[in-house]
């Protein structure tokens, strides 16, 4: 047992040491921190993207940029300190070349100050905090995904649209809740029936679907992700709110895996979505039939955000030819984004998030009787985030 | 406006005689063996995720309910007679920690047979609309929970108020010592009460699972609700358990109801949509306390 | 201190007219009691004639719902037990309440170390109590004045229950109360046991005023300077021996034709 | 449980650990493990917050159910004044103290009043009021927590290396054990020893019993503030989680793993529970299955913990 870890520190060091010498030399295997929701209430969010990592990385052949890929992947169970103690883990002992895969923006904004203090790149698959598209934006952020706000914008247009009068707002009440609220209001101008804030993690909303009755809105937006969505959209119908009631809600509330838990009562629902599995470009088709037929379900925004991420990372490590530690030039790899999302094309902003386009999707039954979603048309073409002007990256 | 609060004082019932079908087994388990049951919840659990594979392989919610029912007794009496009997001689703590772990071993037994994510159990198709009452719609699965608990709210407080086994329950619960001394099996008592707390706690599960989640950790959340209403009415007392499950059911649920828009009266708007929810979810256990500190042993305490 | 002057000694303990009820039934109605200055006092009747309640009210483990109670001048109606026994009244308990897992010798030295007109409040935190010589000295005396000296490294529990019972006395004598409130000190004992208690408490007569709840009459009427008698939550009679004995109420409500 | 006592072997005992966590940073550094010593000193922390529950519960015999209150309003505290401006720990951390003092004053004046499982569960719905505030509360992030951007400043120290870190917390742990060693030799140590061992009785004997548990339980409260105002400088984020009931739970799964009682059981636990955490985890994704079998095996056999078991908690019975 001795000996044996005296070797391996003396290999260690051996390995510092070569590496330090040979800064610019490509190196053999590309490390991947893989850190996400993968137990709870809300693992069925990141296991989505998980999976959705792992069919890029199968149809990689398990190579990035054509080196060896090695994927670390550790669940932070919803708990900002547990998503630290792991990101501490893969910068200092793994010394991973990227990190992805959180989901909670509190997480992200937990974990953010030291990835980006040890120049590790976060390819960010979900969590779009307000924070990193504006004033605290970082060289070393990329957001693949879309600025937390941007679904909820493009609900708020297309009721501010469609002409709704009276809209109720539903949230929960932690920061993520007020910012979608704040992003709905962005482009909704009408009247605001009320504004329920829940509590985080709330699954009765008897309480609050009594004051929507009492409010009589003709259109309810809400965001509460996870299980808290399907308790939400269930009891809703129960109360026999939908009947004079239009519900929205950002396509994340929305997604199939909400879908096949609550079934016919989310039929008729609207919702945004900067992807949707019927979307027309080749690579959402091959990406689509992949998943189903490597997971017996429809990929949801999740998993294609995830899909995105790897063929992000597989395209920088390819274009600095395997030449990680020059980290100017990763950056520039990125930003030019040299590959072909399944959602079709979309540009980095200079703070590093999306600009792309917002549809809308409602929830029907497909040609095989599936309950799923369908594109309806689109929203937001090439949209920007609010938040781009405050980011001072040079 | 008197149709919201209507409305609310059903949905706060709904909430309370759900809350009594745990809290009632937990009362008479803490009252007559003086033993602190964290696991409590987890049969809670159990209940639901057995309703839910029962329904999924019967067909029928009613099925469902029986299986999980009676499954979840044998599971309790299982549980009393080889683990939880060893603890009625120790101390709180030693209870605390035990049935602590018997939480950590049931979340993951849980999750290793049903995986992480939670497992469906829908509102039987029939109840799953809303029906109308008076005036306004209301949800029928919510009225069937409230027509549920009601009755076995009343037929429980026969039980006890009425029957021999119940005097023999209320015995044990207010005088241990001299309940075996009258010659009765305190032991066989004992598996019985627990037995039928469980199926309580099933029944519990079977009834909210289509509404709220089956998933891992359910039981935590309302276990600590279980334990305010207990202390509440009083550790042992069946009336203190009803009348603290009421209380609990209520004030949460017209709090969360109305706190906000109070607040708005006399604060901004900003502050009062910040602190109404604040102040709304903490007011179960400002009341617990406050009755603490005046009664520091509830409001029916079952010994004197 | 041994001086007695059997008539005109200061009341140290006026009990007037105190009440108690539990639910409807009245533990204590209206009982009265005055126990001079250095007497041995007993307290005796039937079971269930309220005496370890009268115990329990005056040593503050139990309010009362009417009466008062004043002990060496203050009144000790609302004061917690602590406080009473900082004034100098202590009790000893009917059934054996030490700390049964700690030493003998600390059982002796935490009641010590709580007389606060001696060393002061026990808020000090840095101090070894080894160091506390004074105290450690006085609690092997105490034990050597009820015969626990050999025993002093004994957890309590290791104690036979006459050993106990002496202990639970040493326990209320640590306090050097003006009045220990004695409740049953013989109870449970058997005969050769009893004798030492009597001797233990013979030795103490004039160093401290004793109340005696006791059922061994022997016992009573070889102690006692003066009997009260509790029938039903009341006292009926309170004297010396020899007139109670020869009272004709006592003895038909309690004495019958034990004597 | 008579006492607490210190043996000979427990000092040695005692020191050579102390020797052994002096020496870790270059042990790990020979082994270039040095990521281990940020975990080492989280565990430092957690043993402190441990051994602040020890003290209330195991000494004083007060089963509160409500510690992660003190322990993650210190971290709070630390945090809040951060964004104040105020990053000295000269500062922070004895307002850290302080403010964990006073709130376990208030709910100790509260709480005290009940006994036994009344006891248990009014500490447990004052920590899930205070849980449930800072979790509502958006000024101190909600549900986010609030991170601190950097360790405080302290004094010639820098903080920011997490060697030196280690050592502060060390230092700091290893004066609080031997205070904690001191007390309860001391007059108030036996006061509230004997109070766990018969209540009635210390009342009897006039002691304002009341007053000894309040100080018992605050001195407790303090110190888990302390302990919280060092987590948040080490993970840099204080969360609504450090509140959360589980977490009062997992400090008493601590003390009973380590030793009701003892002055090393808060350590002994918080290790041997962090340690098997970090290995498990590896090993199978349902470890929790294997920490309850553990637990319950501690309580039913081993009631007096590992430091029971070697003999280097208190005496058996």
């Amino acid at each position: 047992m001795r000996p044996a870890r005296h070797l391996i520190a003396a290999a260690a060091l051996l390995v510092l040491a070569t590496s330090a010498y040979c800064a610019e030399v490509a190196k053999t295997t590309v490390k991947v921190g893989f850190l996400s929701t993968l137990s709870g209430p809300g693992a069925g969010l990141g296991i989505d993207i998980r999976d959705g990592f792992n069919l890029a990385m199968k149809t990689l052949n398990g190579k990035l940029g054509g080196l060896p890929a090695e994927v670390i992947i550790a669940d932070d169970q919803q708990k900002p300190e547990v998503a630290q103690q792991v990101t501490e883990k893969f910068l200092k002992k793994d010394k991973v070349d990227f990190m992805t895969g959180i989901v909670f923006s509190n997480l992200m904004l937990a974990v953010g100050p030291a990835v980006f203090a040890n120049q590790t790149y976060y390819i960010s698959a979900n969590a779009g905090p307000s924070q990193y598209a504006g004033a605290e934006c970082s060289t070393f952020y990329f957001n693949v995904a879309s600025q937390n706000d941007g679904l909820h914008e493009a609900v708020g247009k297309y009721v501010q649209d469609k002409g709704f009068k009276n809209v109720v707002l539903v949230a929960p009440n932690y920061p993520g809740g007020t910012d979608a609220m704040s992003g709905f209001k962005r482009f909704y101008k009408g009247k605001i029936g009320e504004e329920i804030y829940t509590k985080l993690g709330q699954l009765d909303y008897a309480a609050e679907l009594a004051q929507i009755r009492s409010l009589k809105p003709d259109a309810v937006f809400f965001f509460l992700p996870g299980g808290m969505g399907i308790n939400f959209v269930k009891q809703f119908v129960a109360a026999g709110l939908s009947a004079d009631t239009q519900l929205f809600a950002p396509g994340f509330a929305a997604d199939e895996d909400i879908i096949k838990a609550v079934g016919a009562p989310m039929l008729g629902m609207f919702n945004s979505s900067n992807w949707a599995h019927d979307l027309d470009n080749a690579e959402n088709k091959r990406f689509v039939a992949d998943f189903q037929k490597d997971y017996g379900r429809l990929p949801s925004l999740y998993a294609s955000l995830g899909y995105d991420a790897a063929m992000l990372m597989n395209a920088a490590v390819r274009d600095v030819k395997g030449k990680l530690d020059d980290k100017t030039a990763v950056r520039r790899a990125l930003e030019a984004k040299r590959f072909k999302s399944v959602r079709g094309e979309f540009t980095f902003n200079t703070n590093h998030n999306p600009i792309q386009n917002y549809y809308l999707r409602v929830i029907g039954k497909d040609a095989q009787g599936r309950i799923t979603n369908k594109t309806m048309g689109t929203i937001f073409t090439n949209h920007p985030d609010a938040y781009v002007a405050q980011c001072k990256m040079q | 406006m008197t149709q919201l609060i209507l409305e609310q004082a059903l949905n706060g019932l709904q909430f309370g005689l759900m809350l009594f079908l745990l809290a009632a087994g937990l009362t008479l388990v803490f009252g007559i063996m003086d033993m602190i049951n964290l696991a409590h919840g987890s049969l809670y659990m159990a209940g639901a995720y057995l309703t839910a594979a029962a329904t999924q392989a019967s067909g029928s919610f009613m099925v469902g309910i029986a299986t999980a029912m009676l499954a979840t007794a044998v599971l309790g009496a299982l549980v009393e007679v080889t683990l939880l009997r060893r603890l009625y001689a120790r101390n709180h703590l030693a209870q605390v920690l035990a049935t602590f772990a018997l939480i950590l071993i049931a979340n993951e037994v849980v999750r290793m047979i049903w995986g992480a994510q939670p497992v469906l159990l829908n509102t039987p198709e029939e109840l799953a609309g809303p029906v109308r009452i008076g005036g306004f719609l209301y949800p029928a699965y919510r009225l069937l929970i409230i027509a549920v608990g009601a009755l076995v709210a009343g037929l429980l407080y026969l039980l006890v108020s009425r029957t021999r086994v119940g005097m023999w329950v209320r015995a044990g619960a207010s005088n241990r010592e001299m309940t075996e001394a009258l010659g009765i099996n305190v032991r066989l008592l004992f598996t019985a009460v627990f037995a039928a707390g469980a199926a309580l706690c099933a029944l519990a599960g079977a009834m909210l699972g289509p509404l709220l989640a089956v998933q891992v950790g359910m039981g935590e959340s309302i276990l600590i609700l279980a334990f305010v209403v207990i202390v509440i009415g009083g550790i042992g007392s069946i009336r203190g358990a009803l009348v603290g499950s009421l209380l609990v059911g209520l004030v949460d649920t017209l709090g969360r109801a109305a706190l906000p828009s109070l607040l708005r009266t006399f604060l901004s708007s900003e502050i009062a949509s910040n602190l109404g929810p604040a102040l709304a979810s903490v007011l179960i256990y400002v009341l617990m306390a406050s009755i603490l500190v005046w009664r520091p042993e509830g409001l029916f305490p079952a010994r004197s | 201190m041994s001086e007695r002057t059997n008539d005109s000694a200061a009341t140290l303990l006026e009990v007037r007219a105190v009440s108690k009820h539990f639910g409807g039934i009245y533990a204590l109605n209206a009982a009265s009691l005055a126990i001079r200055a250095d007497e041995v006092h007993a307290l005796i009747g039937p079971n269930g004639a309220g005496k370890t309640t009268l115990i329990h009210a005056l040593s503050g483990a139990l309010a009362l719902d009417a009466g008062q109670v004043v002990f060496a001048g203050d009144d000790l109606i609302g004061r917690p037990m602590h406080e009473r026994v900082a004034l100098g009244l202590a009790r000893s308990y009917q059934i054996t309440n030490v700390f049964s897992r700690l030493s003998v010798l600390d059982n002796v030295t935490i009641a010590v170390q709580g007389r606060v007109r001696d060393w002061g409040s026990s808020f000090s935190f840095w101090k070894p109590f080894a160091l506390d010589s004074a105290i450690i000295d006085e609690a092997h005396a105490l034990l050597a004045e009820v015969s626990l000296g050999d025993f002093a490294m004994r957890r309590a529990a290791q104690l036979s229950h006459g050993q106990q019972r002496c202990l639970e006395v040493a326990l209320a004598l640590a306090t050097r109360p003006k009045l220990v409130l004695l409740d049953e000190p013989m109870a449970g004992m058997g005969p050769d046991e009893s004798a030492r208690m009597v001797d233990l408490i013979e030795s103490l007569r004039g160093s401290v005023t004793m109340l005696l709840v006791e059922h061994d009459m022997d016992a009573v009427f070889r102690l006692a300077d003066r009997i009260s008698v509790m029938v039903a939550g009341r006292v009926i009679a309170s004297d010396e021996p020899d007139v109670i004995r020869a009272d004709p109420e006592v003895r038909r409500a309690y004495l019958g034709d034990e004597i | 449980m008579g006492f607490y006592t210190t043996s000979t072997p427990r000092r040695i005992a005692a020191i050579a650990l102390l020797a052994v966590l002096v020496g870790l940073p270059w042990m790990l550094q020979a082994i270039d493990q040095s990521f281990y010593v940020s975990l080492a000193s989280r565990m430092l922390i957690f043993a402190l917050a441990a051994t602040s529950l020890n003290l209330v519960i195991g000494f004083g015999g007060m089963v509160s159910f409500g510690h992660a209150a003190y322990f993650g309003i210190g971290a709070y505290c630390v945090a809040i004044l951060a964004e104040g401006g105020i990053v000295s720990a000269a500062y922070a951390w004895p307002v850290a103290i302080a403010v964990a003092a006073l709130l376990a004053l208030f709910i100790g004046i509260l709480s005290l009043r009940t006994r036994g499982v009344y006891f248990i569960m009014i500490t447990l719905a004052f920590a899930q009021m205070v849980f449930y505030l800072v979790v509502s509360l958006k000024t101190w992030g909600g549900d986010d927590g609030l991170s601190l951007g950097h360790r405080s400043s302290f004094g010639a120290f820098d903080l920011k290396d997490d060697t030196t870190f280690y050592f502060v917390v060390l230092a700091l742990l290893a004066f609080v054990l031997m205070a904690l060693d001191r007390v309860a030799h001391s007059r108030f140590g036996r006061v509230i020893q004997s109070i766990r061992e018969n209540e009635t009785r210390m009342e009897a004997l006039g002691y304002p019993v009341f007053s000894y548990k309040l100080v018992c339980f605050v001195i407790g409260g303090a110190l888990a503030g302390l302990a919280g105002a060092l987590l948040v400088n080490q993970t840099g984020l204080a969360s609504p989680n450090l509140l959360h009931w589980m977490q009062s739970g997992t400090l008493m799964v601590m003390i009973v793993i380590g030793g009701v009682g003892s002055v090393m059981g808060g350590v002994v636990g918080a290790v041997l529970l962090m340690s098997c955490e970090e290995a498990f985890v590896e090993i199978s994704p349902h470890w929790q299955i294997g920490l309850g079998l553990v637990l319950l095996a501690v309580v039913l056999w081993a009631p007096l913990g590992i430091a029971g078991l070697v003999g280097w908690g208190r005496e058996r019975e």
